[in-house]
């Protein structure tokens, strides 16, 4: 019983949309929209499962006094205050969360705008570097594979700069030929094949053979 | 003299680039931060733009046309029976329900969108019309030599590892492109942060000090 | 094992039912067209050719409400530049209102927002500057909501083929002799990185991508989870995975949990081991790199559906000295994972990856029948091309009908 | 010397090139030559040759904060030849994610150069629009129904400039700068059904797509990227020597200046990677020589 009904209920679950998929009748249709307005929802709901373990986990840490616990009082510090500002706002204290009709800013706003953007940004940023130091140690011509992957980056890091073409024309002219036709052609061999693959897994998740997921173990 | 703002936003960043050189205490301090305070954030969004406008705004304005979000509500209830011991089992149903649907959605859009369009734009006529004849060659074989490789249920010896090795190579072609072509898009990343340092923070501030 | 076999062939069923319901009503014939009529043939002297041959019909595959109004286009309308009005009335000769424009070269339009089962009339008024001519009416027209979307016969074929494809090597999987898979270099490893990591008493970091429960890959990922789960419960290794998506999060828990039982080593399992960080992808990423930097595990698995913090994470990785397995399905990241990890699942790996860690023989089984399928795109592409150089188009028309 | 030890570089020597090449070149102009594309002198020339003092642009901000450093430049480049060539414009934002902030900054701040121009006669900004497809082919009926007022609350009446602009038929032009799907649908949507020539400036990454409209000649023109707004930049200072002044400004990011670093830390990289595989080679040819 405990086992069967998350099956079914799998079952039946992924069954609706391929039907829709197929029928545009109205009501099948409906049937299929409604369940995903309330999978959103439920979505919704779901971070604040999340909410509750990052707070467990660090206040615990901050009890016991485990290494680097005066962090764990700074993230929980950055939580309060912006999940307070976020919270109120959708009641409209403060004006809400986005920027006020008169252009100033709430303080949700403000601490995305002055915290958030910057450390997501630099974060992000940082891939510009770690670009650098991968394709220094990667692209080495050590076998056949390997000097394939060096020359086609080479030649494309070379044909997307002015200098490159100041070399030679052909080094543009080369960068679209690779990503247009070999290139291309790779990506979509990987596309149907890997599609196939995530077709063939959605396929044993709907009829309950593969199902780790629901922590239920491969059956017994 | 830069605001506040400014002074807050260059700290950031600068905490979050030491991290290049090492680990250290200001990267932990901006990193920890950065944990709770971009989950304070999503709770905004999702409150703000998830809960509010989908749930709590139709059950309150109009409860006799949107009775069934009470269902919606129920799901994302059940999803924390975990932390009652005796029901916990039933916590399952919400992500049961979650991955059937997305699931079933997933599989038709990967036939349908993917699977299906891919292999038809891969249809190229191979009779002569100039050099195009010989990049549609390339396209074909490209394809069929990755989908080859793939093939998991026989040996790769003999034509089929030949095939498949010509296979790799083709991907070999596209993760280096790929790789390559994607520098100048990061590198755009790196140049907004640190016009954001120069220009916005250092020179008002070196300009003050002068 | 028997058990979800026997669910297998019950749901097998329930599966084929389902498809053979579809491919009837796919059968179902519809469509109320309404008789041609002819255009008027006396025109006056400055005023536009008119539109002939006025016909309105059910709109084909919808859910109601549309009607498709056709027409032929006068001689030369191309040339005169002449512009179309759609005119709607409830009665034949009743007042017409216009619902829609075109210009000359096209000859159909689909009129929306109609109400199933009323009666609908059609004209077509063609304008040529500030002059207008009024086509004859159509017929009634009915709306109505169909059963069948035809242009999408191609994935219906295709899902049929596929999943009888998938079920028929499940179902034989347990009779039949081992199904042979080729060799994955990345899941060879994965006994020696979990080996590597146990031996120097270090930690084993699970990474499931960032994406929540919706996305297959993730689903794949959990699967291979649930596998090295219970190679650590057997080694008593050290396990984290940390997680951005909350709904992963509690299924990775689940999986987690259920491997350790399933190993016998309930008493190991701890319920820090999976943890939540935050739903940002990049404070995410800050604090998973920190954590490496810091507790400098042995074995890194990154493996799921990644953004731009793949090549954060594989490289800090690397920097650090782990051996690193991963494995994505997402092209854009596959480049990055390659070149910063020692193995990386490809693709349609991932998916393979829980079949052929298992080696159970239903998951085998689809994976036959994958190749199958695959085998019949193959051998359909090659005809394609074939019939395309010959000039024959069929093949390419049934895979890009949309 | 130990080859093995050269080609383990400390990987921080390498960020520490590459932050130096992107910190310098944005501080001090180097200037690398740029050589000008078809493309972006078939859009230079549009505004130069096509244009006449007193026709209307409209110029669409489809990008957020995370491209300003590729699209921004291309922006001010327009609106300076532009309104250096006393063409007017009408400034609008459809990119959900921050287009207006980055219409009003990027607005604001050329606008400022020009001291001359008044707001309402020769520049309008009218603000952010939801529903960027819909509000695009409402345009084409009355803008006034799409954008009832300015982004500060004035009614389109009271502004001299927008009392005879109704649809696309009284521009002469659209610019978008653009970040996604949004400037697409101004080649194949707004031009392709309403005939206005269009401009867009994609960012690199987008910008191969682009080229099948320019083809089919939907587009007039086309800025790819960083590199197509230094293409425009170069243009645009030759053409009006006053406006080169502008642009050696301290402190004011161009096009030139993140080129000049995208030129400069590919070559970082380009050259790592080739001194990697020298010593590779190097040290892998030694051990047969000894034996």
């Amino acid at each position: 019983m405990k086992r069967q009904i998350p099956l079914l209920l799998t079952f039946f679950a992924g069954a609706i949309p391929i039907f829709a998929f197929f029928v545009p009748e109205k009501h099948v249709g409906l049937v299929s929209t409604t369940l995903d307005s309330w999978l959103i929802i439920v979505a919704g709901f779901a971070l604040l499962l999340g909410v509750v373990n990052v707070v467990q986990m660090n206040a615990n840490k901050i009890k016991r006094q485990a290494q680097g616990w005066p962090y764990a009082i700074i993230l929980l510090a950055g939580l309060a205050i912006m999940g307070f500002f976020g919270f109120a706002g959708s009641f409209n204290v403060f004006g809400g969360i986005a920027t006020r009709p008169d252009g100033s800013s709430t303080p949700f706003d403000w601490l995305y705008k002055y915290g958030f953007l910057p450390l997501q940004g630099t974060m992000f940023a940082l891939l510009a570097f770690f670009m650098a130091s991968a394709s220094y140690r990667a692209f080495r011509a050590r076998n056949t594979e390997a000097t394939i992957l060096l020359f086609a980056a080479l030649i494309v890091m070379f044909g997307r700069i002015p200098f490159g073409e100041m070399v030679s024309k052909w080094f543009p002219l080369a960068t679209e030929w690779i990503m247009g036709k070999p290139s291309m052609a790779a990506q979509r061999g990987i596309m149907i094949g890997a599609a196939l693959g995530a077709a063939s897994m959605a396929l044993r998740v709907i009829l309950g053979i593969e199902r780790s997921y629901l922590g239920l173990g491969k059956g017994e | 003299m830069p605001g506040i703002g400014t002074w807050l936003a260059a700290f950031f960043t600068l905490c979050m680039l030491s991290f290049l050189y090492k680990d250290n205490p200001f990267f932990r301090l901006a990193e920890s931060f950065f944990a709770g305070l971009s989950l304070g954030y999503y709770i905004g969004i999702v409150m703000n733009q998830t809960l509010k406008p989908n749930l709590f705004l139709p059950l309150v304005q109009d409860f006799h046309a949107n009775w069934h979000l009470v269902f919606a509500a129920g799901l994302g209830i059940i999803l924390y029976f975990r932390y009652i011991r005796r029901v916990a089992w039933v916590s399952r149903w919400a992500l049961a329900v979650y991955v059937g649907y997305y699931v079933g959605v997933n599989m038709m859009q990967k036939l349908h969108g993917e699977v299906i369009p891919q292999v038809g734009d891969t249809m190229l006529s191979l009779s002569y019309h100039g050099i195009g004849t010989l990049w549609n060659l390339v396209m074909v074989i490209g394809v069929l030599s990755v989908l080859i490789y793939f093939y998991f249920s026989t040996e790769h010896r003999g034509v089929v590892g030949g095939v498949s090795r010509i296979g790799i190579w083709f991907l070999m072609i596209s993760f280096g492109a790929a790789f390559g072509y994607t520098v100048m898009g990061r590198i755009s990343l790196l140049i907004g942060r640190m016009v954001f340092l120069v220009n916005e923070w250092a020179r008002p501030l070196i300009g003050h000090i002068t | 094992m028997r058990n979800s076999v026997h669910l297998a062939k019950r749901f097998s069923v329930c599966w084929l039912c389902l498809t053979l319901v579809l491919m009837l009503s796919s059968a179902r014939v519809q469509g109320q067209t309404a008789q041609t009529e002819p255009a008027g043939n006396s025109i006056p002297e400055p005023a536009p050719p008119v539109a002939g041959a006025v016909t309105a019909s059910d709109t084909k595959s919808d859910e109601g409400g549309s009607i498709t109004v056709k027409w032929t286009e006068p001689a030369g309308s191309k040339e005169m530049g002449l512009e179309y009005e759609v005119l709607r009335s409830d009665k034949q000769d009743g007042a017409y209102v216009p619902v829609g424009e075109l210009s000359a070269g096209d000859s159909e339009y689909a009129d929306t927002g109609l109400t199933d089962g009323q009666a609908y009339y059609y004209k077509v008024r063609s304008i040529l500057g500030a002059v207008s001519a009024d086509s004859e009416p159509s017929q009634a027209a009915f709306s109505k909501g169909n059963f069948f979307r035809f242009y999408r016969l191609n994935a219906l074929v295709l899902l049929a083929v596929f999943s009888s494809a998938v079920l028929y090597y499940i179902t034989r999987a347990r009779k039949a002799k081992p199904i042979y898979i080729r060799k994955i270099a990345g899941l060879d490893a994965v006994d020696e990185a979990v080996g590597r990591a146990t031996e120097m008493g270090k930690k084993m970091l699970y990474i499931p991508g960032i994406m929540s429960v919706d996305e297959i890959q993730t689903i794949a990922s959990l699967a291979i989870l649930g596998h090295i789960a219970k190679l650590s419960a057997t080694y008593n290794a050290d396990l984290e995975v940390p997680n951005k998506d909350p709904l992963t999060f509690a299924a990775a828990r689940e999986t987690v949990k259920e491997a350790y039982l399933e190993a016998g080593r309930p008493d190991l399992f701890r319920e820090e081991m999976v943890n939540y960080v935050t739903y940002d992808q990049f404070a995410y990423t800050a604090s998973v790199t920190g954590k490496m930097v810091r507790e400098r595990p042995a074995t890194n698995f990154l493996i799921g559906s990644f953004y731009a913090e793949s090549l954060l994470l594989a490289e800090t990785g690397q920097a650090i000295g782990a051996i690193q397995i991963s494995g994505t399905a997402e092209v854009a990241q596959l480049p990055f994972f390659v070149v910063a990890c020692d193995y990386t699942l490809i693709g349609e790996e991932l998916y393979a990856a829980s079949a052929y860690l298992s080696r159970e023989p239903v998951l085998l089984g689809s994976i036959k029948g994958q190749d199958i399928t695959k085998f019949l795109l193959i051998v359909a592409l090659g005809l394609g091309v074939v019939l395309e150089s010959i000039g024959i188009k069929f093949m390419a028309t049934a895979f890009k009908m949309q | 010397m130990n080859l093995e030890r050269i080609m383990q570089v400390d990987r921080r020597i390498i960020y520490l090139f590459v932050a130096v090449g992107t910190i310098l070149p944005i501080i001090f102009v180097v200037g690398l030559p740029v050589s000008i594309t078809p493309p972006v002198q078939m859009a230079f020339d549009r505004i130069e040759n096509k244009l006449h003092e007193g026709d209307i642009v409209l110029v669409s901000f489809d990008y957020g904060p995370s491209s300003a450093p590729e699209n921004a430049p291309m922006a001010d480049a327009i609106l300076r030849h532009c309104f250096s060539k006393g063409i007017k414009v009408v400034v609008i934002a459809l990119y959900p994610l921050g287009g207006l902030s980055e219409a009003v900054n990027e607005l604001n701040k050329v606008a400022a150069e020009f001291p001359q121009l008044k707001y309402g006669v020769d520049y309008v900004n009218l603000g952010y629009k939801d529903g960027a497809q819909a509000a695009m082919k409402k345009m084409a009926e009355n803008i006034h129904e799409v954008f009832p007022t300015d982004v500060n609350g004035t009614p389109l009446d009271q502004l001299p400039l927008m009392k005879h602009i109704r649809t696309y038929k009284d521009m002469k032009l659209v610019v978008s700068l653009a970040t996604g799907i949004i400037g697409e649908w101004w080649a194949n949507l707004v031009n392709a059904q309403f005939r206005i020539p269009v401009i867009v400036g994609p960012t690199a990454v987008s910008a191969p797509k682009y080229y099948a409209y320019l083809e089919a000649k939907q587009m007039v023109g086309l800025l790819g990227g960083l590199k197509g707004a230094s293409e425009y930049e170069r243009l645009v200072i030759d053409k009006y020597p006053a406006l080169a002044q502008v642009y050696s400004t301290p402190g004011l990011y161009t096009a030139t200046k993140g080129m000049d670093v995208q030129s400069i830390v590919h070559l970082i990289m380009i050259a790592f990677i080739l001194f990697g595989n020298v010593v590779y080679f190097t040290s892998k040819r030694k051990p047969r020589k000894a034996s």
